[in-house]
């Protein structure tokens, strides 16, 4: 696998809803590369900060040769991307991470906040049954319809504006979704949620986690997580999410 | 053209290494630059044992650089020798193995461990906190730093290359203390201390509440410490602190660093330390400079 | 809402004053700043006679800041209480007179002037170069800046505040040699001392080689050494070193700054100044935080 | 006099010869208030630069609130300065400095290299007997044209491939210009070499100078120059090109 860093034109840029943004860029070398589940890093033109911003991989298309990333503004950088027009560049290197690992098993897809935006790819390449669990804060549900049109879609809202009030685990039990593997992404507290659920139901899961970055290689030991076993890498009780993870088994890291 | 420098007997075939903790074990790198092209690759500290480090967030963006509080994570000196030296030697790098410890038996111990190794240099990273002495660093101490010298030298097979903090008051008085007591190079910059606090959530940015600048924003205070250095001894420098371009590399050359280190701009572009030797090459061609030793302290 | 903060028993209306030397005597920045607004106006340094500072060039752009090396060019006491004393009392400003010199006797001539004056604050730099002492600051000696600091305060009518250098290994040792002689506050900081090469032309950019750093680049050195400070002793401090924006402000005051001084951003946005005062403000209200006072020191 | 900070949209932006850009800025307020022979102080986006490129003003149209500016690339600030668009907005801070003072006197401008573009908006307003000199380099003429359409105009180029081969002092006297008061802009040998002739000739210069300038509203102290007497303001022999000048009577800037 190689990781590239290239200059991305920005072909399509979008605003999905309230704070969500929807981006597609031309990376032939990086999109034949990508799987689901893996992340790039998006550098800023503003000189002031040097540093990238790791963004899933929502979606890939090697023919076109492009990746599609979907983030919310939160901070001055993710402002800035939003800023940035059709046309313009930006520079990003990727494919990073390990990604998914995809098992021919009854799944359970589950994202959560900005989460969800990582599992729409891994929802259209798994070919099996599938249920994508999606947990929302209110009834602006971003990317709903593109899940909807490729496997069964059961919906949380914290605010109970739309299907099961609550979070993605209430969802789960309320709407009686059954899978033999999990696969998710969203805040740590969800995480640690479907850890415990996934070792209660005695299933596999794979989380993707988020850790502040700097190199996104795995050079810099920036963006460890706690481990359970010593790691064959650092020897130490820590992963890199960005080289060793942002998939983790959920038995391997502690939350 | 010649671009090879001399460090203390060891050739390097140009005058760019890596800084230490921002280049991984090369491994990382090497997908981007064949390590060989390099002058040297300079590895994470490596201390006797492994350590875990501290604890997340361990790094934050600051304008035009970085903080970090990595806590000298490591997998030990076995491990090491093991995996990452045959690594480095097969891949034909120029070695610089930087140590790392908490008191001079793990300084020494780790070195120990290295003399019959396929390394180049030593570079002694004094820069890390240090317990024996009741939270003083040794490097901002010249007395301190004038002892741990002394006993790593005594043990020491490759030369060694003391590296300085800047986060001191004089640091040719350090710089003296590190080469009278032996020190057959210098390294300078590390980091410079900072804090970031985020005023939404009302606490500090790293959990370490301190951690080490980089980056870009940091380059003129090495550019006058190498510049002082070079002044006050004998010895040559390895300098580093904000480089990102053959100009910058240029200006600590000029400074009077025989090599320079690329760190945190390795984060930015992984390409940064070839494109570094290929801007030094132009710049001399354009220049008809046939010698960068010509250039090395040639600002006076 | 209350903004209004205490400065060993002045008051500041709010909690934002300019760093000596980049606000002029006030007056050039008249236009786009009312005076009566800030909590002070610090002045440029002034000394006993008229200094004609350093050959040009004095300043250098750096990445995310500047180099300057003005040499503390000054119109002397005679026309500063003349001129400057007065435009500042009309416009309504509560004034902090920054003080330089070269020996001991030079600074307590200028305190002395000042001592019938309207002048709120005594702000002593004692980062300039130190003749008598052969080329050591005052302000990175614990036992000079002690002796200094002693004779000012023996002869000053007004609160005196020493401004500490940042280049020194122990930021907090200088403090508490400035409290212990009687600083009634501090500030801090000064300029990290930095250089600048011109590759092109092989030579310094500065005609004084070094100059001293500022601007958003050096922040994190001095948020980290405000925190340290605020942390050891017991009286209120100025802040600054990079503040551009309320965000930045609102750092400071959370490791411990009383007050804090806008430098160098108001050579990119002459109105900074108060917009730091509205972003306070704002942010205060945001978070129904009804005295800045709640703020200080409130991140340990 | 008034100074104002404020955001231009470029409404015009060109190349006008190799490695010199005309650029028109619609800022009315400082258009209202600026005079013939002052600056602006244009700040650039990328944010790792921060002081402003002091550039002087080459056009004034006061109906259509624009300013003109006329600039050479020279390092990383102009290089960028080049790359904006028109459309796009840029900080500037202006009018600056004192300007020339306008005398009913045959008059001779000089301008040398990119100290032209400053001198054509003070032979647009002189109402009087008028010359230009204008040095370039080569027969690479920007803004000639220009010169010619207002009033006669004589030309040095240092490869004499156009008009008197030498400086502006060699062009003076081999073509017999003659005046009873020099305005100037150029670079610093020439506006030497042309104190030096005033001084001969018994006539009064107004100079234009250049100094490095961080705060271009006099309160630095960064960009000052030697001056003759001890001036009132410093109360040294120094004065503050931005504010006290840039121009000068050469007889009271040493060179
Ligand atoms: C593997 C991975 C995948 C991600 N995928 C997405 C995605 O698909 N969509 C999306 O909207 N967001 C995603 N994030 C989070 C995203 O990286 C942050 O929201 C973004 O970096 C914030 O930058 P900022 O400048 O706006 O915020 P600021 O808070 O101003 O950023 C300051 C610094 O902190 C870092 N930082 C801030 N928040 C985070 C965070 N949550 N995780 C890591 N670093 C952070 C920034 O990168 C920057 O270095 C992902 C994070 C990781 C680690
Ligand atoms: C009053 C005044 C009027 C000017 N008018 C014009 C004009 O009309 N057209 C034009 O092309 N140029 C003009 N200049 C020169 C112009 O300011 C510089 O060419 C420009 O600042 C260079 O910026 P840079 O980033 O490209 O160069 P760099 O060398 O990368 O700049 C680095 C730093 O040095 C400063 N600097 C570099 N050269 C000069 C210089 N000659 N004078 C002052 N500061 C400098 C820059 O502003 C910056 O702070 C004028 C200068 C002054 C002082
Ligand atoms: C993430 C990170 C880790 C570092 N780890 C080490 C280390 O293990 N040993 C060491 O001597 N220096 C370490 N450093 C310091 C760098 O080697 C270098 O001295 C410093 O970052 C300045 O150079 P730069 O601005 O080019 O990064 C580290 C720096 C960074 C950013
Ligand atoms: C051009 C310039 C002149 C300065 N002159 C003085 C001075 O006369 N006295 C002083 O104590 N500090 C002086 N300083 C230091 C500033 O007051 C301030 O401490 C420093 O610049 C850091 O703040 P900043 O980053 O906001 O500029 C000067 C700084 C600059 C940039
Ligand atoms: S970000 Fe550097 S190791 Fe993960
Ligand atoms: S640039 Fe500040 S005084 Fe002229």
């Amino acid at each position: 696998m190689s990781k590239k860093q290239v200059i991305a034109e920005i072909i399509r840029h979008t605003s999905l809803s309230d704070g969500i943004f929807d981006m597609t860029l031309k990376a032939e070398e990086i999109a034949k590369e990508a799987k689901a589940g893996q992340f790039i890093s998006v550098y800023l033109n503003n000189k002031s900060k040097i540093l990238p911003r790791p963004i899933s991989i929502c979606g890939i298309d090697k023919e076109a040769g492009t990746l599609r990333i979907v983030y919310r503004t939160v901070g001055d950088g993710t402002k800035e991307l939003s800023d940035y027009k059709e046309g313009e560049t930006v520079k990003i290197l990727g494919p990073l991470g390990n990604g998914f690992t995809q098992k021919d098993k009854k799944a359970i897809l589950i994202g959560g906040g900005i989460g969800i935006p990582p599992m729409l790819e891994l929802m259209k390449q798994l070919d099996c049954e599938k249920t994508a669990v999606l947990g929302y804060r209110d009834s602006d549900m971003f990317l709903k319809d593109e899940f909807e049109a490729v496997g069964d879609v059961v919906i949380s809202t914290e605010d109970g504006s739309y299907g099961t009030k609550g979070n993605v685990i209430d969802a789960i039990k309320e709407q009686g979704v059954e899978g033999s593997i999990i696969y998710a992404c969203g805040p740590t507290p969800m995480l640690r949620g479907i850890k415990a659920y996934a070792e209660e139901m005695g299933i596999e899961a794979q989380i993707s986690m988020e850790e502040r970055m700097a190199c996104g290689i795995g050079a810099c030991l920036a963006c460890v997580c706690k481990s359970k076993d010593v790691d064959s890498h650092s020897h130490v009780h820590n992963k890199r999410v960005c080289k060793d993870g942002p998939v983790f088994d959920a038995r391997e890291v502690e939350l | 053209m010649n671009l090879s420098v001399d460090i203390a007997g060891v050739t390097m075939k140009n005058p760019v290494t890596t800084g230490s903790g921002t280049f991984g074990s090369g491994e990382e790198f090497s997908e981007f630059v064949d390590l060989s092209k390099l002058g040297a690759v300079t590895t994470k500290g490596v201390a006797n044992v492994p350590w875990p480090g501290n604890p997340t967030p361990r790094v934050a963006e600051v304008y035009g650089g970085m903080l970090n509080a990595i806590g000298l994570q490591n997998p030990g000196i076995d491990v090491f020798v093991e995996r990452d030296v045959p690594y480095l030697k097969k891949a034909g790098a120029t070695i610089i193995v930087n140590v790392c410890g908490k008191s001079e038996k793990d300084y020494v111990e780790v070195v120990e461990r290295l003399s019959d190794e396929p390394v180049d240099l030593l570079e002694i990273n004094v820069s890390c906190p240090n317990v024996k002495e009741g939270g003083i660093a040794f490097g901002q101490d010249p007395k301190a730093l004038y002892e741990i010298t002394k006993a790593v030298k005594a043990k020491a097979k490759q030369p060694i290359i003391m590296k300085l903090s800047p986060n001191v008051t004089d640091i040719t008085e350090m710089a003296k203390a590190a080469v009278d007591a032996g020190s057959d190079a210098l390294s300078l910059i590390n980091t410079l201390t900072g804090m970031k606090i985020d005023i939404e959530r009302r606490d500090f940015v790293l959990a370490n509440k301190t951690g080490g600048m980089s980056g870009p924003a940091i380059k003129p205070v090495a550019v006058r410490m190498v510049y002082q250095v070079a002044n006050a001894v004998d010895v040559p420098i390895i300098g580093m602190g904000g480089i990102a371009t053959a100009e910058d590399a240029l200006e600590f050359i000029m400074a009077g660093a025989t090599a320079v280190s690329v760190g945190t701009a390795n984060f930015i572009n992984p390409a940064t330390t070839l494109e570094v030797v290929d801007g030094i090459k132009a710049y001399m061609e354009r220049h008809q400079i046939n010698d960068i030793n010509e250039l090395i302290g040639c600002v006076k």
